[in-house]
């Protein structure tokens, strides 16, 4: 494991971190391997690829681009089911590595199996994903409190370990949905998952590039919208919140605490800094705490709300 | 004054972090055997030999191939497997698909080089061995009508064919050629690519003879920059850690030509995975 | 008048432009002399700064930054009124130059007053500004489809001139909207307003650094998000669009025109590429035309919906 | 590789199109008058004397100031007008504030010059007099309390001063200084700033003696870089095209010292203008 300085230790829903760094669900999660490999290049947790109860083709490609000032996906959450997937968590939780399943499903039957299964494989964290614009849900979960409130009763009813519910910044009022998931019984909330969707159009042929046609953003370009997002849902909610989207560097860190969240998702800033990226924004962050006289993390959470 | 640039700039700055496909016209197509066809790209992309693009047939899909040409006469050479490559067959000079890349690393050139080959695994190898020049090449195939780049590679090289069934060069595999050279002389590297269970025999046999191997690999791909993890054999990423990968690495590699993994993450064995869909 | 080549003629709600390009609301357009200036630099057509029934101060400072990937504004909506304003309106006419006035209010009964003064004082046409991000509106008309149709047939039924309805992209689904206001009588729509919104936290001091705290979010970060919300509104209506949202170079231009714009808004592209921007955009869109073998920008509107 | 590079390309890419304030520190602040200071920041920046910076007081306002010291000795030096001004003069060693820019242009230097300024108009002008050398500078003020950077401009040119009671000086105008001389002698160029009726004057004296004018304007801003239009005098963004003007320019302004913009966008009389909110 990455050894960072005790002032970026911090906990996350009982869970000791060495530091608020995670690398979040879609990146490199498709093996055991690589997040074990994100996790010895310093990320405080790892999040597995969205799971469903059975195994998901996703769309064509191209799946994943960058049009650079972010990326743009419709990976159409690919994965083998989670029947196979146990054993990649349990290859992980041999580590002791802070390990966050991912789950989607059609319906709250699906989300409740796969937690449960995840439980018993040994993860500590269920998220719950209904806010990824990528595919066509069965459900308007990311948008109907009600619907969505239904669902998170379910999974917390189901498990006893801590659920957290990832949102999407594409509704009208996040404040709205993030005292709904609260008020049903979450533990915590994620936040965001990637906006738009976008389009993007090669003009000499004509054609919409992603074989999806519309991708989810995320990276640099979203940043202040994520931010913005984390702010609105801490002023809402009193449950920890993983703030997340275009954090690239030790300021950015900051930034996203500042703004309410008591850890970070760290994804796209792979592609611009490589998979050593936790370590850089940790030494960062460490860095800039140590000039303006802050010792700890925690210290910080929220800051931005004090004027 | 800092804070507006000329448009030239805020271009540059865009296409260095963009990874879109651009399109480019196909200049000229060549066939290479029955099946597999040379497009040349009229485009010109400067990369290593073992660097490879992602290529979009617009409103098909997209797929990573190594270079088989590179710079001036930039080219890829398609051979027949499921629905993309034979799309791919089937286009003509002045058709337009889209690129980007390069991605992964490549070769690292050295002298006194072995390249041995399976298929089409001579196809990134091939300008490998234009650049090295004066190294041995050992290329296997099914029969002589599979063979690729055979009159390329020996004006480039000490050429070594081996075919299945005899019908071009020694019968048997190109790896019994490598063991029979490696009792006379031996080599600073050996590079190589093809089917991974070859692959796979050549890194023993270098392994043995204490010799560096540089191999590339194949695994399905999303991205091709790194982040999204579909190409994962272990913990490295084909795409971006790879293709080219060095003896210490595969070393560490215990799903090396036993599993790799499909577009959904499930892990199958090689056998399975190269079945798919076909 | 700016001469730009044959090919990107072209004719919106009637009125023909010598080019697409489009200067958006919120662009110079405080004074006549400036909305000329942008004319002379070869926009096809100007708009008015928001404008309302009285005079509005607008947020204290900073209301505009750049985020490097983007512009952030929260302006407030400041602006002398219509009373005042109607004196730039006369004098922009005077050269006969394609005038949009955008406006704004409260309640119906504002937006009518104000169009029914604009119509006098001879603009071309009507844009329904409902869409902003950086106010508190009194009636969130921009999410809601009921609301806004009653606002779009009351403004119609005032004015003989086009009337344009202005979406936000920050909404669940826009086709719904689009079709909502097509229906009430809507001559076009333009689309889209600012993304968000945004936040940027300044964490030296910890404070979010816009003084409104929020603010939308334009220029190239969110082009994506653009050609998107184009491209869906062109599937929903068959009116015609003004397609606005981080275009910067020609093949900008050429993109947002494939996913179904009739004409093209330029705005924070002003910051990157200096105020003759419409005549450089529109100098490297004809290059492409010419290279690509169109002789008309009317031949590719919508191309990419052809797939 | 095209599509990944280091992490401080990308910051410097990114900073290139930021228009955020940073925050930096007050790290000296010294009297110039009775109710005049001069704050040096611990920053350095590089600018044409002339251009202004964008400072924020976090959680007040945001105002252009122009550079009174430039480089490594950075300093903008405030008059108490409003709300925004008198925060600032209340800020003390250490405190944070934030700055963006520079931003606009600045004068262009040329010999034989002479500097005419009113008022707090001797700001931007200081560091251009101490730069052109040899040039001359004539100051005025109400009354001699008003007084700015004397002894800072008597080291570097030769100094003619006039207030309006004869406190200090001619008892009169600058201009009327400037007429004085311009009997005897001539200038290539004389760069000007103050109030906007003083401007007027010295651009039409200028212009009766075809000499060339660069004048500093004053508007109230918004985005400092050239988008929102708030800063307009005619077609003319003293925040980008300015807020130093030519000549010919000046010309081109029907406004100029007659008509400005508050901040809805009203156009009122100069008069008006400086009188708003006090
Ligand atoms: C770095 C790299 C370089 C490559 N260079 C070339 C090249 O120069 N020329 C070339 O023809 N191909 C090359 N490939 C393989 C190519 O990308 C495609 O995977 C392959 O051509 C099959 O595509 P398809 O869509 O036609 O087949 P699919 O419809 O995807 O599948 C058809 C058959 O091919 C098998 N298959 C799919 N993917 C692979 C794979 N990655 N490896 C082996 N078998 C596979 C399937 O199991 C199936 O049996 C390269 C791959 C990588 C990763
Ligand atoms: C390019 C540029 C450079 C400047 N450089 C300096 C400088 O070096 N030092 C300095 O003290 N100020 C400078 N100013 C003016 C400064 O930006 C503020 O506008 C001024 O200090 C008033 O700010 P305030 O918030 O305290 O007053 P406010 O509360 O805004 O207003 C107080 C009074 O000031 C008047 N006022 C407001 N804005 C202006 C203005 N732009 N010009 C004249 N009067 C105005 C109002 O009419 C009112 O009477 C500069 C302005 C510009 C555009
Ligand atoms: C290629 C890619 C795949 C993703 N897949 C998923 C996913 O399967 N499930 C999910 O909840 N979020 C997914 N996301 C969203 C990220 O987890 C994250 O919310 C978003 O990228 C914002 O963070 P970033 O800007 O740091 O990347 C994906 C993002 C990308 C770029
Ligand atoms: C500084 C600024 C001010 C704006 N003011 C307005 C406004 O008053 N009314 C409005 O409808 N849109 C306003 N907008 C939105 C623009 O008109 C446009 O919809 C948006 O900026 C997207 O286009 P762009 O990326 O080309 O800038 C403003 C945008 C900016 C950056
Ligand atoms: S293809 Fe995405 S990590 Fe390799
Ligand atoms: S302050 Fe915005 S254009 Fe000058």
């Amino acid at each position: 494991m990455f050894e960072t300085t005790k002032s970026l230790k911090t906990k996350l829903l009982g869970i000791n971190l060495s530091n608020p760094t995670i690398m979040p669900a879609g990146f490199l999660g498709v093996s055991a391997d690589s997040l074990i490999r994100a996790y010895e290049n310093g990320a405080g947790a790892v999040t597995t690829k969205s799971i469903s109860l059975e195994e998901r083709n996703g769309h064509a490609n191209p799946t994943v681009l960058s049009f650079g000032y972010g990326l743009i996906n419709a990976v159409g959450l690919s994965n083998p089911g989670i029947d196979e997937y146990v054993e990649e968590i349990k290859e992980v939780k041999k580590r002791k590595i802070p390990l966050i399943l991912n789950t989607i499903g059609d319906d709250n039957q699906d989300f409740v199996d796969v937690a449960k299964m995840g439980e018993a494989a040994g993860v500590d964290i269920i998220e719950i994903n209904i806010s990824c614009p990528n595919v066509v849900h069965r459900k308007p979960y990311y948008a109907d409190p009600e619907l969505l409130s239904g669902l998170v009763q379910e999974v917390k009813d189901a498990v006893s370990i801590p659920i957290i519910v990832k949102l999407s910044p594409n509704v009208t009022n996040i404040k709205e949905i993030a005292k709904a998931v609260e008020l049903a019984g979450a533990d915590g909330i994620s936040a965001i998952n990637t906006v738009g969707p976008g389009m993007i159009i090669n003009i000499e042929t004509a054609k919409p590039v992603m074989a999806f046609k519309k991708g989810g953003l995320s990276g640099p370009a979203i940043k202040p919208i994520a931010i913005r997002c984390v702010y609105d849902i801490y002023e809402a909610v009193s449950i920890p919140i993983i703030g997340m989207g275009g954090i690239t560097n030790g300021r950015d860190l900051i930034e996203m605490i500042m703004a309410g969240a008591t850890a970070v998702g760290v994804g796209s800033a792979i592609y611009y800094r490589g998979l050593d990226v936790f370590k850089k924004i940790c030494a960062e962050a460490h860095e800039w705490m140590r000039d303006n006289g802050y010792s700890s993390i925690k210290q910080i959470i929220g800051a931005a709300h004090e004027s | 004054m800092s804070h507006n640039t000329d448009p030239n700039n805020l271009a540059n700055n865009f296409a260095k972090y963009t990874a879109l496909p651009r399109t480019v016209k196909i200049k000229k197509v060549v066939d290479e055997t029955r099946k597999i066809k040379t497009f040349f790209l009229d485009t010109k992309i400067w990369a290593a030999p073992g660097q490879f693009i992602m290529v979009w047939i617009p409103g098909v899909d997209e797929k990573p191939f190594g270079l088989s040409y590179i710079g001036n006469d930039t080219a890829i050479t398609i051979q027949p497997k499921g629905k993309f490559t034979k799309k791919m067959l089937g286009l003509s000079v002045g058709d337009r698909i889209g690129v980007r890349g390069p991605y992964g690393n490549g070769f690292t050139l050295k002298k006194n080089a072995c390249i041995i080959a399976g298929g089409c695994g001579i196809i990134p190898l091939a300008p490998l061995a234009e650049m090295i020049k004066n190294c041995v090449v050992i290329i296997g195939a099914k029969t002589s009508e599979d063979l690729l780049f055979i009159e390329r590679m020996r004006k480039a090289s000490e050429l070594y064919i081996a075919t299945d069934d005899g019908s071009s060069g020694a019968k048997g595999y190109a790896t019994d050629i490598l063991r029979k050279l490696l009792k006379e002389k031996t080599f600073d590297v050996i590079y190589t690519c093809g089917p991974e269970a070859m692959i796979k025999s050549v890194f023993d046999i270098a392994e043995e003879h204490g010799i560096e191997t540089q191999a590339s690999l194949e695994r399905f791909m999303k991205c091709g920059f790194g982040v999204c993890g579909q190409c994962v054999i272990n913990g490295f990423r084909v795409c971006k850690d790879g293709p080219v990968f060095s003896s210490e690495q595969l070393r560490k590699m215990t799903e090396l030509g036993k599993f790799a993994r499909l577009k959904s993450g499930r892990k199958v064995t090689v056998k399975e995975y190269y079945n798919w869909r076909s």
